[in-house]
């Protein structure tokens, strides 16, 4: 039962450190200074949620070498419970690179999906059993209304923008939504945790997440995809091949020196 | 000739020109000149560090350097911003920066090689610019004054947070040790020369002295980075890589060697090892976010809030 | 002196494992299978050739722990002694990354000019006064005209071919034709095993070198450029800032993983 | 009817169809089908293993590695030779895979996401396609039969090298094992799912087989590839997925579980984990390649030799 929360964190905490990592790749790169700067606030706040989760672990394991850097830097592919959506390419062109081309349309429609769920699982997470997840999820609510309300208006923007941006943002919203099939869909760990009432049961969140979507989207005069095909389990640790070059990036310097203390 | 007696005046007396007042176009064009090029500075300089925030060794280095390079971008902003109040554009700033006509630090024309590079650029290169900075804090044009004193506030935040990761490093494996020597032997004397040529060789100094804008001649500048520097190399641990570096008690100061003016200039008229790299870089920024400022622009005229019967 | 010799022989193989390692980013890519496998081919030959000079290098050190694969997995970015021009992106834009958008004429071009050097050198080297290395020598050369070969045709074609893949070739040579300045700008290193016979100064191929090129250039409707400004320290150990990246992607598994064989 | 009773006589005869032949228009339609779609999965399963390249843990698997996907592309090459040979060229060939009308084989619709994958590739999914692909080496059509007996020769090869490479993983560390259970874990199912559907709802089954381009019923294919791989993995020391696997020493064959159909046939329909991506990759290689082969046909047309006077 511990494993299960513990996997669970841990599901939290990958999925912000990966979406960090990949918001952090705008930081010099982005369309105007200001979203430079916005982006690389989301990824300080995912990575700031990551380490709250990270250390909660260590504390549950008690093991006293589990450290947030041990999680974040020493696990492999296979030990990554994030979200396969967050670890794709900033491009609808999924070709196997930790970065490379870049579309915007992608970043915004992404972040947009994502915190449009992470507000209400946030929200859920402040009655969570565990006092001190309940705890970060209040901390981590006001970042991720932040980041909605960030996601929305660029994606209302750019759908209804020009006829360049109506479409890339219409490509970027029917490449993703597939993978969102994801949110809905109960894994063994997540069953586990809502019956010790630690963690929240994302279905009882989909309509709520519909409607913020819908409304979202009704708003950027953009079509709703039918979300079919494949769904996608990175959060049992079964990935796509992107998330091997985003690890190979990320732990590199710590790999390369596992003695040193930065 | 009213208008200028009422400025000379102003500037004599150590007062503050604000955007309505009247200035005389020599000194509008070099505030606009130095300005822009401190905000391209900014905005070029997120490019070096920003190259590791993916490989940041821990979390805590990871938000910390993020953090930082955002703090960058901000002084971008609010220097455009000021230099805006001479009645230029960020447009046009960003057009002169992309056509190559304007300058930002040469500094940021070299690459960052190891993570220690990342503290180097917090130890030495923004504590070169603090230096360089702290005078404009009282720099005659008002906005540009009050930007320099939130930036160089800022700035040693930054200079702090470098050196202390460096002392962590000094006290890790041999490697980290090997790591925080390469960084400073790469980047010293590129510090010292980002103070500018030496007093005798430089043109604009005595009108900017003049006009306020620039308060301290570069030679003191960098001996005055030097003295107090010298000590806190002593304390890392590290070996600054000048041979004739050494203490002279008469001059209560560090004699120091030669800069290589050669290098100096080859990187500021456009051939140092990254020049055409960070160029290239922002302005397939520019160009490939084009569609999404059209975006929000097109957005925007088509949501703007119609114009009421009263103001009709 | 024996370190320099051994300093050689590390350039002389990083140069091939690393434009070894950025051709091989083609296969599945390319733009017909032919050159898929054409670059597949010659990567095959330059890793091959790195073995044999890193083997090489165990050899002369005797040190009973150096192997091809310390050299090449377990060497840090400041280690590597190959000429920048090899670990740089296929594209004339240099957005750091190891992979990314590539530019079929900046390989063929940086194909073209490494290899119209390096038939020189493996010829001139196969009367180096170490034995083994002259070996060495006499097999790549074999190899490195059929590089010389495929690259100068394909060069050809593509300059003499539409307006946009004249163009495009113009100016990925345009781009690369700086960075063979340190190919002529002898370093400490080479000037010693030069003095003891064991390695070759390329200054003596120099005007051989500019033949091969120019006369390409001519056939293939194209300007050579003025190949000034900074000149590159690769061969020095210093870098650009996209080796970094390469070595995180290809030592990554080995790095995660060093007690194990493979 | 003359030439449908010659064409009969020589497949009765167990003799060989050659490009010149009359053939009926089926049996041409069947086989470009086939022969292409075996092409396709040559090409398009350049990817799964190519996308460890990169990273192979050593110069000599790396070499091995890209020796293998070099192959594939060859096996790619002659197969649509093949094809070619009954009349439609390789452009036609490679639009209907860019058009999603043309199949692959759906094995290459799963990641591959730890090294092992190279090795179980080689081991369970080109042992797989030998076991399909050998029969072909006697299909009555004479271009695909030298072509397989090319292309198994080969398969062969990189098969042994993908044990053996396993077989040094399964005496390596701990997380080296656990990579090669975990890759046989994923691939097992897929890997018999590769036979095709129970003989009992295979529709094209019974004309192939009359035509001599099948020779061998996809369950009986199935029985003898578990049959030939239970006793490899035993020796590997790995476990394979099936709790109902069991040596049945009335049958003398190994039972086995059922496998998930649905599954397979929502990735042959499109909607398995790699579908979209892989069929992307390929065709953003064929478009960002265009300017390419146009510029080697307008070089090509330019110096075509002339025409001579006699020919003229």
């Amino acid at each position: 039962m511990a494993a299960y929360f513990q996997d669970y964190l841990l599901h939290l905490a990958d999925n912000a450190v990966i979406l960090g990592q990949r918001n952090a790749q705008w930081c010099g790169h982005g369309p105007v200074i200001e979203e430079d700067l916005a982006l690389a606030n989301n990824s300080l706040d995912l990575i700031g949620q990551a380490r709250l989760l990270y250390q909660h672990v260590a504390t549950v394991r008690k093991d006293g070498k589990t450290s947030e850097d041990l999680l974040a830097y020493f696990r492999d592919v296979p030990d990554f419970k994030n979200y396969t959506l967050l670890e794709l390419p900033h491009s609808t062109a999924l070709t196997p690179t930790s970065s490379g081309d870049r579309d915007y349309a992608v970043t915004i429609g992404r972040n947009f999906l994502y915190s449009a769920l992470m507000v209400l699982v946030w929200d859920a997470l402040k009655s969570s059993a565990d006092a001190q997840l309940a705890a970060i999820a209040s901390k981590s609510l006001k970042e991720t209304q932040y980041h909605l309300r960030h996601a929305r208006d660029w994606l209302v923007r750019l759908g209804d923008g020009t006829d360049e941006s109506h479409a890339r943002m219409q490509a970027a919203i029917n490449h993703l939504m597939p993978y969102t099939q994801e949110f809905f869909t109960p894994s063994v760990m997540e069953t586990a945790v809502v019956k010790t009432g630690m963690g929240v049961d994302n279905r009882t969140l989909q309509a709520d997440w519909n409607t913020l979507v819908d409304e979202a989207l009704v708003q950027a005069t953009l079509k709703r995809p039918a979300a079919g095909g494949f769904v996608t389990t990175g959060k049992t640790g079964i990935h796509s091949e992107h998330l091997g070059f985003v690890l190979a990036e990320m732990q590199s310097l710590a790999r390369a020196h596992p003695e040193a203390v930065w | 000739p009213e208008f200028q007696a009422r400025f000379d005046a102003r500037i004599d007396a150590d007062g503050k020109i604000e955007p309505q007042d009247w200035m005389p176009e020599a000194y509008r064009k070099t505030l606009v000149r130095q300005i822009s090029q401190h905000a391209h500075s900014e905005i070029v300089g997120m490019l070096p560090e920003g190259n590791w925030i993916s490989r940041a060794p821990s979390l805590k280095r990871k938000a910390i350097l993020i953090a930082k390079v955002q703090d960058e971008g901000g002084h971008g902003l609010y220097l455009y911003s000021a230099a805006e109040t001479l009645g230029v554009g960020r447009d046009q700033l960003l057009a002169d920066l992309h056509s190559g006509k304007a300058k930002y630090s040469s500094i940021f024309n070299y690459p960052t090689l190891n993570w220690a590079d990342v503290g180097t650029i917090g130890w030495l290169v923004d504590g070169a610019a603090i230096m360089n900075q702290i005078p404009l804090c009282r720099c005659s044009y008002g906005p540009y004054a009050r930007a320099m004193i939130r930036v160089c506030k800022e700035e040693s935040f930054h200079q702090r947070q470098g050196y202390e990761a460096l002392l962590v490093m000094m006290q890790g494996t041999a490697e980290q040790r090997a790591m925080v020597q390469d960084s400073v032997n790469r980047f010293w004397w590129k510090c010292l020369a980002m103070f500018g040529p030496p007093d005798a060789n430089s043109p604009h100094s005595e009108q900017a002295m003049r006009w306020g804008i620039k308060r301290i001649s570069n030679d003191d500048l960098r001996q005055k980075f030097i003295d107090a520097t010298v000590p806190q190399a002593n304390v890392l641990g590290v070996t600054l890589p000048d041979p004739k570096l050494k203490w002279n008690e008469e001059r209560q100061h560090y004699d120091h060697g030669e800069i290589d003016w050669d290098e100096f200039w080859a990187t500021v008229n456009g051939n140092g090892p990254c020049n055409h790299e960070r160029l290239a870089t922002r302005v397939k920024a520019h160009n490939d976010g084009q569609w999404v400022r059209d975006a929000a622009l097109a957005h925007a005229q088509k949501h703007q809030p119609q114009p009421t019967k009263e103001a009709a």
